[in-house]
């Protein structure tokens, strides 16, 4: 198989409705995700359910436009640097916890119960994991739907 | 009977179907799914072990004390495992959808029994 | 307090991120951090050697809340183990590796492979276990189907779905486990077992966890995917999933459960001990047949794992010495065959005994490795594997378990003979036509070769001349079983639950 | 409540059976999709809603890559006959599997009475001691957060893996396609 024999949505999108809604549902999806991961601490859901919901967005995104539009949106390089960056991130809200006295302490004040700034690094840590599962779902999907028989990079 | 464990043995028989789709199929596609119903039953199975009878979100409510909380609410540790379970069965998904891609690639099939260049 | 603890699973999983990172600007950049990191953990379990029974809380939260680190005798030798032959494969891997693609993603995927075994091995918590024994695991289906050619991505795909198989199987183990007892803590839930009578619902999680370790272990009626996965891998990669893999999550993970958690019944011993005793024929039986030379490696581990596991199985003092010691040296000769084996593909191109020949003459240093690890695991004087299978056997002959024990004895004589089959078509012979030409492996694999035959060879010596190996790195943790054994783990417990 | 769990646990092994037998592949995944949908109800009926959010958007996903990276390809179902010798396994599997958890499970804790031994803790404590009200937050981000480390780290791993066995050659020195990669621009 080859770039020849794709589809055509997988190269130009779907129909004009399509595209039209999509392009407006899509940001309240990436507004709630945003909203999932912030609040993870307070109501149902967290860093991977919200990153999920953002990945989802652009998921939408590569349906409806199909897959050149993603890319132009956020570039596989991208979407991996942000996925490492988020993995990294993570490592080192862990790694800081030695400040705290152990690997992994919850080491920033808590703050009241209830507000949206506190529990610690609970909220750091749903951050650092939303964007690392947002964008590394986002590049496995693009991956796999579009360039599954595509994705030929040698690194 | 009903109401001490036979919910349970019904989600071990939702794993069983799962692990025979995985045995007796040789669709490739048809063993992804089975892996994909194991998990189920799994998860699942941890959450059944964590319900408290009529018990309450593991969500601490405005205005409720933290004792009355631990009397209603359901096991929070179970939930917390099955959220990285799911996770670690997504990640699983992803790496078998990719390996099923290269496999159509190379072999041009989905049946096991043709991609059989390993024997003995 | 020891820090040393997290940190030993957490830099080579912040160093698989931060290779990948700094890959993206200089590739060249991969090599120097996988060696270093894989350096540095080799420098810390030496450190670790000498320290005490020690039980580290993460995050602060004493158990059974949070999550513990928990190291002993069996922890610190496992860590050992792995992270030498980690070291060793990393160097090895240096120029090796240079034939594939996207060398920074499989330094990224083998750090995570480290990192994971070393969390599987240093934890205290059962679902932590999962969790550390999944990142190992999926790393290694990559790694497996890492070359993504026909055979490659065919073992690849059967290893992953008999592996998500083993895992679930234990977290199934896992989930009972917190029914019955309230807990996911090791020790915890080591002593609410022992305090409470036993249960069925306790010996079907006992049946899930022995199947799922047994899968991961390779054992003979879970062993399908092992002789299609092994060969399949890069050279290094079948030196760690055989030298270590399989002993971490599989064999580690079950004797810890067993002995640490359940409660080792006189039940779950024989159920050990059948399992090992089919193996070790089966395995031995099928490696004679074979012709491609890393398949009948990857018989052979299946055919050594099973002595390790009749070892352990005896319950007896001697038997978990021999056994220990056992998987110890199966770790170096075969990740020594192993990385033979890919030195000599590399040379020549091919693996398949038939078309070899005459070696001798042509590669000095891989043939004389070769030679050195086939005369270790078949058990000649004096190298390490010698002692071990002796050990095993007079283990089985003290139990009174005669049949065990000349079983044993026949299965090396086995050994013996399909590896004087594969020196004699490899080493020996004539050398054929197509490879006049061939040249010796570079430097960073002989390195590799070279350090682990001086171990086969040190080792046999080592354990001949001084008592110092076996009361440094094995008594520790054969006493770490051997409490398991006859005081219901309650030093296991002490060192993590305190009092 | 009970009746309804179990009637929604027998139409989720109904499903898997449509799933797992289905000659169509793009049903088989759909049903596996209805039998995660009831997986995730069922969460929500036993008080989990951060699972069941989880479960949900997870379904679509794997849905959405299931469909896309391998329905799409190739919607045959094989053809030949069946293979006996692996379908009696199967079934004595599982035969033998239910046979065990009916015989084993008459002394496991009751349904709806856990023993949260270590859980009253972190119901009572999760947000004194970590800040958080959302217990299970509190759990998988503070009280287990090494645990939430290598959730994330399988799935880093996974992605990964997932990227390296997608390469188009494994080896240097071959045959490679390279056309098709500048057109999409992929640098990575």
């Amino acid at each position: 198989m080859n770039f020849k024999e794709m589809t055509r949505s997988d190269t130009l999108g779907m129909t004009v409705v399509v595209k039209t809604i999509a392009r407006l549902v899509m940001s309240f999806i990436l507004l709630f995700g945003l909203y999932i991961v912030l609040y993870g601490h307070l109501t149902p859901g967290g860093g991977f359910a919200g990153g999920v919901i953002i990945a989802i967005g652009y998921v939408l995104l590569v349906l409806a436009f199909g897959g050149k539009v993603a890319l132009n949106k956020l570039s596989n390089f991208w979407a991996s640097m942000w996925d490492n960056l988020g993995a990294l991130s993570f490592v080192c809200i862990t790694f800081l916890g030695l400040t705290g006295g152990y690997f992994a302490t919850n080491f920033v004040a808590h703050g009241t119960p209830g507000e949206l700034l506190s529990a610690g690094t609970i909220p750091l840590s749903n951050i650092a994991i939303g964007i690392k599962v947002g964008a590394s779902l986002y590049a496995i999907l693009i991956g796999l739907s579009i360039y599954g028989r595509i994705v030929t990079e040698e690194d | 009977m009903i109401g001490h464990s036979s919910l349970y043995i019904m989600d071990i028989a939702l794993l069983g179907m799962g692990l025979y789709a995985i045995i007796a199929k040789r669709h490739v596609i048809k063993k992804i799914i089975g892996v994909a119903i194991v998990e189920y039953a799994i998860n699942l199975f941890l959450i059944l072990i964590g319900y408290r009878m009529d018990g309450i979100a593991p969500i601490q409510a405005e205005g409720m004390t933290s004792a009355e909380f631990a009397k209603m609410a359901v096991d929070p540790l179970p939930q917390a495992l099955v959220l990285t379970s799911i996770v670690i069965g997504l990640g699983t998904l992803a790496l078998m959808a990719s390996q099923a891609i290269k496999l159509y690639e190379k072999y041009k099939t989905f049946d096991m029994s043709e991609i059989n260049r390993l024997r003995g | 307090m020891n820090h040393i603890l997290p940190l030993i699973v957490a830099i080579p999983l912040g160093m698989a991120v931060v290779t990948l990172l700094l890959s993206k600007a200089a590739k060249r950049i991969a090599d120097f951090t996988a060696f270093l990191t894989t350096a540095v953990c080799l420098v810390l379990s030496f450190v670790l050697l000498g320290t005490t029974k020690t039980a580290y809380w993460m995050g602060g939260w004493y158990p059974p809340f949070g999550i513990t680190l928990v190291f002993d005798g069996l922890t610190a030798m496992l860590l050992l183990i792995i992270n030498s032959v980690g070291f060793l494969a990393t160097v090895y891997s240096l120029s090796y590796m240079e034939k594939y693609t996207a060398k920074p993603k499989y330094y990224a995927l083998f750090l995570l492979m480290v990192a994971g075994m070393n969390g599987v091995v240093l934890t205290g918590d059962l679902f932590n276990m999962f969790v550390f024994l999944e990142i190992a695991s999926i790393a290694s289906y990559a790694l497996v189907g890492f070359g993504v050619e026909h055979e490659e991505l065919e073992a690849s795909f059967k290893y992953l779905i008999l592996g998500t198989v083993a895992s679930t199987m234990m977290l199934l183990g896992v989930g009972l486990t917190y029914a019955m007892t309230g807990t996911v803590n090791m020790a915890d839930a080591s002593r609410m077992l022992m305090s409470m009578p036993a249960t069925r619902t306790m010996a079907f999680a006992a049946g899930a966890f022995i199947m799922g370790f047994s899968l991961k272990s390779g054992l003979v009626p879970f062993h399908a995917w092992l002789p299609d996965a092994h060969p399949s891998a890069p050279a290094p990669i079948s030196a760690m999933l055989s030298g270590v893999l399989i002993k971490a999550l599989g064999v580690y993970a079950m004797a810890r459960v067993i002995f640490d958690v359940l409660g080792a019944q006189p039940i779950y011993l024989n159920i050990m001990i059948t399992l090992g005793a089919i193996s070790m024929v089966v395995g031995g039986f099928l490696a004679i047949g074979q012709w491609d030379f890393k398949r009948m490696l990857a018989y052979s581990s299946i055919s050594q794992i099973g002595y390790v596991v009749i070892a352990l199985g005896l319950g007896t003092h001697l038997g978990f010495i021999a056994g220990l010691f056992h998987m110890f040296n199966h770790s170096s000769f075969k990740s020594l065959l192993f990385l033979s084996s890919g030195s000599i593909e590399h040379s020549t191109g091919t693996k398949n005994l038939r078309r070899l020949g005459g070696l001798g003459t042509k590669l000095p240093v891989t043939s004389s490795s070769t030679a050195v690890g086939a005369l270790s695991i078949s058990g000649i004087p004096p190298f390490n594997g010698f002692f071990s299978k002796m050990l095993i056997i007079l283990a089985c002959v003290q139990a009174q378990r005669w049949v065990l024990a000349a079983l044993a004895a026949g299965v090396s004589v086995i050994t013996l003979v399909y590896f004087l089959k594969a020196m004699r078509y490899s080493i020996f012979g004539e050398l054929p036509k197509a490879q006049e030409k061939i040249k010796e492996v570079p430097f960073p694999m002989a390195f590799s070769l070279i350090t682990l035959s001086v171990i086969c060879l040190g080792i046999g010596i080592a354990f001949l001349v001084s008592p110092t190996f076996g009361d440094a790195i094995l008594k520790p943790a054969a006493d770490v079983l051997m409490d398991g054994l006859k005081n219901n783990a309650s030093s296991y417990i002490s060192t993590v639950l305190g009092g | 409540m009970l009746a309804l769990l179990h009637v929604l646990l027998f139409f989720m092994i109904v499903g898997s059976i449509v799933a797992i037998e289905t000659k169509n592949m793009l049903s088989a995944v759909i049903a596996v999709g209805a039998v995660g949908f009831g997986v995730s109800l069922i969460f929500m009926f036993l008080g989990a809603p951060d699972i069941a959010i989880t479960q949900v958007i997870v379904e679509v996903l794997s849905l959405v890559i299931l469909i896309r990276a391998t329905v799409f390809m190739d919607n045959r179902s094989i053809e030949k006959k069946v293979d006996s010798f692996a379908t009696i396994t199967g079934l004595l599997f599982l035969g033998f599997l239910l046979m065990s958890a009916i015989w084993a499970f008459t002394d496991i804790t009751p349904f709806g009475e856990p023993l949260m031994r270590v859980s009253r803790r972190y119901l009572s404590g999760a947000a004194s001691e970590t800040g958080a009200v959302n217990a299970v937050a509190s759990v998988i981000l503070d009280y287990r957060a090494y645990d939430t480390l290598g959730e994330a780290i399988v799935l880093f791993t996974s992605v990964l893996g997932a990227f390296t066995i997608l390469r188009r050659k494994g080896k240097k020195d071959e045959y490679h396609d390279k056309a098709a990669h500048e057109e999409f621009g992929i640098i990575e």
